[in-house]
């Protein structure tokens, strides 16, 4: 680990606007920085909140939603259902410590590749200033203590280990 | 309604009328001015042919001390005081260069400028904050018949068209039609009057202002209304030199376009401020109003009577 | 043939799991017939060294509950793991942490800081805290000490089951038992509970409209809660849809709503985000300002959704947003 | 080992793309990297994935390496992703055993740090490799598609595909908004660069729709509503009231003479205003339905759109036994069920009101292209003599190209017909009135079959050409030769000086843009735009007429600026792509919907979210209930169901859960 760190950003793009906007930033050969790492969902309705925690859990600096525009989802409505969950997340998330600006939610059309280079370098950049989230690294040190006991309980298991057969109730 | 008010040199000035007029107009709509304290020079013409950086910080010394007041917005009436307070600004947003030098130069004189001076014109404040309707409300001696060439000048609209269309605004027309002027069809009103060259390269200079004003006489115009100090006196000022020149060409003449006449004895047409004839309409007098200035006297048409 | 040996313990818990066990009434008693309970703090005297003497894996079962929230408790944990054959986290807060688990949202200074030092009714001048070991008289007495994270029980010690609930039901004490005692046990890990939510149980199911849009939420203070309707459908929140069923929606039944005890189902990771996605999907507005308006009845998210599952949950706690 | 893993054979392969990729990502590393991670039998990578050679060789290792999964690392899956998951079939594996990594549009193409994208690529291969393990084998279902068509639109492009479908065979449907078919090309004299007679081309065609058996035609009706989906599109339609009825009308127009105006008094909207027709008229004497209509804004029996009866109502008299004028007429609501959709909505000419530096309004004597196009046509309000609003005939006219086009402050794209446009109206201005042509450009785009000899023709024919953006139109005079004229103000970038050039009549040839309401009738059909604003293709160069819909096909002007040709080349090729899913007889539904678990607990939550009603409360079971072939496999539903018991298929919780863990894990 001598290598500088570097933000990771999960990102869940819709099949129909962003993730297709993606593309066409490839298409287009826009340049952008190489921290996002997309999964496609077919519809930012599908962003399940759980999906934002466990990124998180596992180490991502950020996650970004991408959808589109209000009003033009490929499925009718599904984005503003994100929208919703969207607000109360935000605020759920700044009651467990987490910094708003780490999660995003960002609408953007198929035609937008200029938009998915703007907003992963922007994001990229905010997410550097505010450095690294660390929770995997953040629970292994919690459970230093936990881990500790245990490990200091097998040594004494070994010393006395004996071997005992008990039959089953 | 209050305002920070930047006269700059002209309205000190050969543009005197204009900030008799505005101050007038502007007490019977119940705007306040606060004359900006040891205002300098904006920084214009001269200075931003030469370093505009300089120019720049000349400026921002007036935003400066405008945002010290606390007074939310700055009135420059000036056109080119108009055009460099906004450059500046623009300046400060997008060249993080020149916001150094300039909050560099500003720190030396104990200032600092945080960017938050809207600049106004005149005409903005007049159509977007009063509003027509609360002119025309203040009218007590309608200019009916009264046809007017309404010249805007090319510094309030360009690079910047901050409250008005680029290429053809209307706002005077607006407010000149509100106060019961005819407006004559005057595709020019953003085209150059010469400027400085007046001073410097005198015979395009002085062609310029010349295409205004015969222009405004062949489209049958009794004055020339401007927003420009500058703009007013190129047109107002030269008359003997530019008869000299072109007096003898011949225009269609307004009155029946088959028949052609010299230009000449026509060139006496007026030069207003758009305040002067606001003041006017609002039943101010001649006098207060600076008209007594200008080269070639305004005649209005007869008061309509009571029963016309 | 000896009774099955059995064991009873409890960790950082109110009791009431214990007045489950002994809300079994008349059924204690066939159970108390079958087994031989070698450890239950709660009702008989047994000492630490009683228990480090029985072989290991001699217990068939230990029900533990409680979260693990000291070093004395782990340390217990650990030892009842090594004792039992089936080590059974009892009630929510062995199963996910818990209320105890709500101080998750704290750091262990600020708890220790307000508890001994800021509360309103603490007169404690000399700032005194409890110290992990100390002199007296020449003796040095160790204390127990807190720990930073207030953890469910899976998380210091391997489980075997879960029964769920604060407290768990009678029924769902008895069932476990039964399934112990005639050696019929589902698969590790499993909790011994339904695994559908609550509503499949709750008498108020067939009140709730199929179109409910969310305009605003109340607290069930704020409201006079029709006992016939839906909690959803009068704009309580109510955890029951995110709700493993099992308790016979007794709190419903009370006139007040479900707040999540007996956790999620197996097929949910994390109970806080699954109640918010659905309550929030349902919101009827659409634009920002409205869905924050209906939402502001829900002023604390975490501990309307997280009341039992903090620990478990996919954060644990409050986090540091950055080092 | 990972029991998520047992008995999963991976194999992984990472295409080159030639250099596309490797010259960004180091694919032999990622390929490397991916052969140690759990599940994976085999690595690979290869030069072209998606060539024969390729798919051949994934086919040969799932034979011989009894791969039970697959992963490819290449561009994206909206591209390729069918082609390999037919690859994977053909070897006997379940298609949807496949996962595609995008690891071209995503990376190599968007990077510039070839490790930090190499280390991209290996994250999301990972992230595959972990997801791919917990895929399941999935039907595809099939759905039976309705051979009807509806075409939306009824100018050249629209015209053109619904005459092939019907030629074919297929039911059309053809909605256009306004009273008669023909769109912009009815309106023109000519066309470019041939000079046929755009009446003499077009009439047949429309003539033709109106009388084909396969072709329902419904002018002055307008798509509000469009549910379903691919082969099972359900349209609402408005037919807004022409006061004649279709069916009586006979066209003799006996009605419009009898009109108790005795002349036509109000702005003919077909001539651009330039002329006049009466209450009661056709838009045009080769209108298609021939059928007149009243316009009750200007109608005397009605006042503000209610009939009054204060008219002697001269024309019902004219109109006799056939009783075709209906003044009880009402708009009407009409739902057709279809299978695919065409829509070729057209375009709007720039507004050139956006660019008054050019006098449009100011000055009488400036026109705009398509004013000129009906000046210079025989049947137009001048009979084809160019006589100017005030009278005169011009001596010199100025056409100023490139107006609302290839400009920042206005549009910036080239409307592609301009110049060709232009070209044709100083030729046909030239010929009609003999004045001096001046032709003011930027560039000369003549990019088309026989179109650059047209414009040496023009050069021939002594036309002037300027090069150079006009910065104005104005009457102001600089020498007396000058007065009463409009002077065009222009940089001549060739010469390198500025000219004013004096005219009498101005052309404005003005672009090409979307319609105002494009973006409404984007959202009624559930289309993508691009920035400007035109309708959005699935792919520019691989699927230009189709979207990202299903079933709905793009032709014409919509899609962006094209001449004729090309319009009616990307119509037939609309129509095709529709016959062929029509001619298939079904559509294969990617099998990524959702269903409900036994486990549901009859919350309900989950049903307001459905935009497609598909999710139903069983009240037997007390549970929900998801009817698949409504479902379209968003999956909003699955991410708010509070217990977790909706999965849907390619998904799934667990798939996606064990992507993120994948796009995450340390190296």
């Amino acid at each position: 680990m001598t290598k500088e760190w570097s933000p990771r950003i999960v990102a869940f793009f819709c099949n129909w606007c962003t993730y297709t906007a993606a593309d066409l930033a490839g298409v287009s050969r826009l340049k952008y920085a190489a921290n996002v790492r997309v999964i496609r969902l077919m519809c930012s309705g599908r962003v399940d909140p759980q999906f934002i925690l466990d990124a998180l859990r596992r180490g991502a600096d950020g996650v970004l939603i991408g959808g589109c525009h209000p009003g033009d989802c490929h499925y009718v409505e599904g984005n503003y259902k994100m929208l919703r969950r969207f607000q109360l997340l935000q605020r759920m998330l700044r009651d467990l410590g987490i910094d708003a600006r780490r999660v995003r939610l960002e609408w953007i059309s198929a035609a937008e590749g200029e938009k998915v280079k703007s907003v992963i370098n922007e994001m990229t950049a905010q997410i550097k200033q505010l450095g690294p989230l660390g929770l995997p690294e953040q629970f292994a040190e919690w459970d230093t203590e936990v881990s500790g006991l245990a490990q200091e309980l097998r040594q004494t298991e070994e010393k006395t280990a004996e071997p005992t057969e008990v039959a089953h109730a | 309604m209050k305002f920070s008010y930047f006269p700059g040199c002209s309205l000190k000035g050969t543009g005197r009328a204009y900030e008799e007029s505005l101050l007038q107009v502007l007490q019977v709509l119940g705007v306040e001015l606060v004359e900006l304290e040891d205002w300098n020079c904006c920084g214009a013409t001269a200075y931003m042919a030469v370093d505009e950086v300089k120019a720049c910080v000349m400026a921002s010394r007036n935003l400066a001390i405008a945002e010290k007041t606390g007074c939310k917005q700055l009135l420059a009436p000036c056109s080119a005081c108009y055009l460099v307070l906004n450059k500046t600004k623009h300046y400060l947003h997008e060249s993080p260069s020149v916001e150094g030098v300039i909050q560099k130069a500003l720190k030396e004189g104990q200032l600092t400028y945080g960017g938050n001076v809207p600049v106004r014109h005149p005409l903005d404040v007049l159509v977007n904050d009063i509003g027509i309707a609360e002119i025309k409300k203040r009218v007590t001696r309608p200019l009916k018949g009264l046809k007017v060439a309404a010249y805007y000048g090319c510094q309030i609209v360009r690079p910047y068209a901050a409250f008005d269309d680029q290429y053809n605004p209307t706002t005077m027309d607006r407010l000149l039609e509100a106060i019961g002027c005819k407006l004559v069809p005057y595709p020019l009103k953003t085209r150059c009057c010469g400027g400085s060259l007046t001073g410097t390269l005198p015979e395009p200079g002085l062609l310029c202002s010349y295409i205004l004003l015969k222009e405004a006489i062949k489209r049958g115009a009794d004055v020339v209304s401007t927003v420009c100090p500058l703009c007013q006196f190129n047109l107002d000022c030269y008359r003997d030199k530019m008869a000299s020149r072109w007096g003898d060409e011949t225009i269609p003449d307004p009155a029946d376009r088959n028949h052609a006449v010299p230009v000449g004895p026509r060139l006496n047409i007026p030069v207003v401020y758009f305040t002067q004839l606001l003041g006017l309409a609002f039943g101010l007098s001649e006098k207060s109003l600076g008209l007594q200035r200008g080269f070639a006297p305004l005649r209005l048409p007869a008061v309509p009577t009571a029963a016309a | 043939m000896p009774r099955p040996k059995v064991a009873f313990y409890w960790c950082a818990s109110c009791g009431g799991c214990e007045e489950t066990v002994v809300d079994l009434a008349e059924d204690i008693l066939g159970v108390v017939e079958k087994v031989d309970i070698v450890l239950w703090p709660v009702a008989m005297d047994f000492k630490y060294k009683d228990v480090e003497a029985l072989p290991d894996k001699s217990i068939v079962a230990t029900l533990l509950n409680g979260a693990i929230r000291s070093s004395e408790q782990e340390e217990m944990a650990v030892l009842l793991r090594r004792k039992s054959q089936y080590l059974i986290a009892y009630g929510s807060c062995a199963h996910l942490g818990g209320i105890p688990a709500l101080a998750n949202q704290f750091e262990r200074e600020a708890i220790l800081k307000f508890n001994y030092e800021e509360a309103p009714t603490v007169v404690n001048e000399a700032r005194t805290r409890p110290q992990p070991s100390f002199e007296d008289s020449g003796r040095h007495p160790h204390l127990p000490e807190l720990r930073q994270r207030v953890r469910a029980l899976d998380q210091v010690v391997d489980v075997d089951f879960y029964i769920p609930g604060c407290p768990p039901t009678p029924n769902l004490t008895k069932a476990a038992f039964e399934a112990l005692l005639s050696g019929r046990l589902p698969p590790k890990g499993a909790v011994l509970a339904p695994d559908t939510a609550l509503c499949e149980e709750c008498e108020r199911k067939a009140s709730k409209p199929a179109d409910v849009a969310f305009v605003e939420f109340k607290r069930s203070h704020q409201k006079l809660i029709d006992p016939a309707k839906c909690m959803l459908a009068q704009g309580v929140v109510c955890m029951g849809p995110a709700t493993r069923s099992g308790c016979g929606a007794q709190c419903v039944n009370g006139n007040m709503p479900c707040t999540g005890c007996f956790g999620p189902t197996s097929r949910v990771r994390d109970q806080g985000a699954k109640i918010l996605s659905s309550l929030c999907s349902n919101v009827a507005a659409k634009d920002e300002e409205g869905i924050n308006k209906t939402l502001a009845g829900i002023p604390d998210p975490v501990g309307t959704f997280y009341r039992y599952g903090m620990a478990r949950s996919l954060l644990r706690g409050k986090v540091a947003s950055a080092k | 080992m990972d029991p998520r893993f047992a008995d999963v054979r991976t194999g992984f392969y990472i295409c080159h793309c030639g250099h596309n990729i490797a010259s960004m990502v180091d694919c032999p590393a990622v390929a490397t990297y991916v052969a140690q991670l759990p599940g994976v039998a085999l690595s690979r990578d290869y030069k072209y994935m998606c060539s024969d050679p390729g798919q051949e060789l994934i086919q040969k290792d799932i034979r011989e390496h009894r791969l039970n999964r697959v992963v490819v690392a290449s561009c994206s899956p909206l591209l390729h992703e069918r082609t390999f998951r037919n690859a994977v079939a053909a070897a006997g594996l379940n298609p949807f055993f496949f996962h595609m990594v995008n690891v071209r549009e995503h990376d190599s193409w968007v990077h510039t740090d070839r490790a930090e994208a190499t280390a991209k690529a290996k994250a999301l291969a990972r992230a595959a490799i972990a997801r791919v393990a917990r895929h399941k084998a999935l039907e595809v279902k099939q759905v039976p598609i309705h051979p009807d068509v509806l075409v939306v639109g009824g100018g050249i492009a629209g015209i053109h595909a619904a005459l092939t479908l019907a030629n074919a065979g297929k039911k059309v449907t053809l909605v256009e908004r306004e009273p008669s078919i023909g769109g912009h090309m009815a309106k023109f004299d000519k066309t470019f660069p041939t000079l046929d007679c755009a009446a003499c081309i077009l009439t047949p065609k429309m003539s033709e729709v109106g009388a084909h058996e396969n072709i329902t035609l419904w002018s002055y009706s307008e798509v509000v509503k469009m549910d379903g989906y691919v082969g099972n599109y359900s349209v609402t339609i408005k037919r807004h009231p022409r006061y004649v009825n279709e069916d009586l009308c006979t066209g003799c127009q006996d009605c419009i003479a009898h009109c108790v105006y005795k002349e036509p008094k109000f702005a003919d909207e077909f001539n651009e205003r330039l002329g006049k027709r009466k209450p009661i008229y056709i838009p045009f004497p080769q209108a298609t339905p021939q059928v007149t209509l009243i316009d009750p804004e200007t109608c005397l029996n009605f006042k503000r759109g209610v009939v009054t009866g204060k008219c002697k109502q001269t024309c019902v008299e004219a109109c006799g036994e056939k009783q075709a004028i209906d003044f009880t007429q009402k708009e009407e609501l009409k739902e057709i069920k279809v299978g695919t959709i065409i829509v070729a909505t057209g375009f709007q000419t720039f507004d050139v009101r956006r660019t008054p530096q050019y006098g449009y309004g100011r000055y009488p004597n400036v026109y705009t292209a398509l004013e000129v196009e009906r000046l210079v046509n025989a049947s137009g309000p001048t009979t084809g003599d160019v006589v100017l609003r005030d009278g005169r005939r011009p001596k010199a006219i100025g056409i100023i190209h490139c107006v609302g086009s290839r400009d920042r402050k206005t549009n910036r794209w080239c409307s592609r017909v301009c110049c060709m446009y232009s070209m044709k109206l100083a030729h046909l201005l030239k010929e009609h009135s003999e004045a001096e042509i001046y032709n003011f450009y930027i560039d000369i785009r003549a990019p088309g079959k026989g179109y650059e000899e047209f414009y040496d023709k023009l050069l021939d024919e002594g036309v002037h050409f300027i090069r150079g953006r006009v910065g104005e139109v104005t009457d102001w005079a600089f020498i007396p030769e000058e007065e009463g004229r409009l002077i065009i103000r222009v940089e001549d970038t060739l010469a390198g000086v500025v000219r004013r050039v004096p005219v009498d009549m101005v052309v404005l040839a003005t672009g090409l843009e979307p319609h105002g309401d494009a973006q409404d009738v984007r959202r009624l059909f559930n289309m993508s735009c691009g920035s400007e604003g035109f309708f959005l293709e699935r792919h520019p160069k691989l699927a230009p007429v189709n979207t990202f819909t299903d079933g709905l096909f793009i032709a014409g002007c919509c899609q962006g600026p094209r001449d004729i040709p090309d319009t009616v080349a990307q119509a037939g090729a609309a129509a095709a792509e529709a016959l062929a899913l029509i001619d298939r007889g079904h559509i294969e539904q990617e099998p990524n919907t959702a269903h409900v678990l036994d486990d549901c607990c009859g919350c309900k939550s989950c049903l307001p979210l459905c935009p497609y009603t598909a999710i139903t409360f069983d009240e037997a079971a007390k549970k929900a209930v998801i009817n698949e072939a409504l479902c379209k496999g968003c999956g909003t539903c699955v991410g708010a169901c509070p217990s977790g018991s909706i999965v849907q298929n390619l998904f799934e919780d667990d798939e996606v859960f064990s992507e993120i863990e994948g796009v995450l894990a340390h190296d």
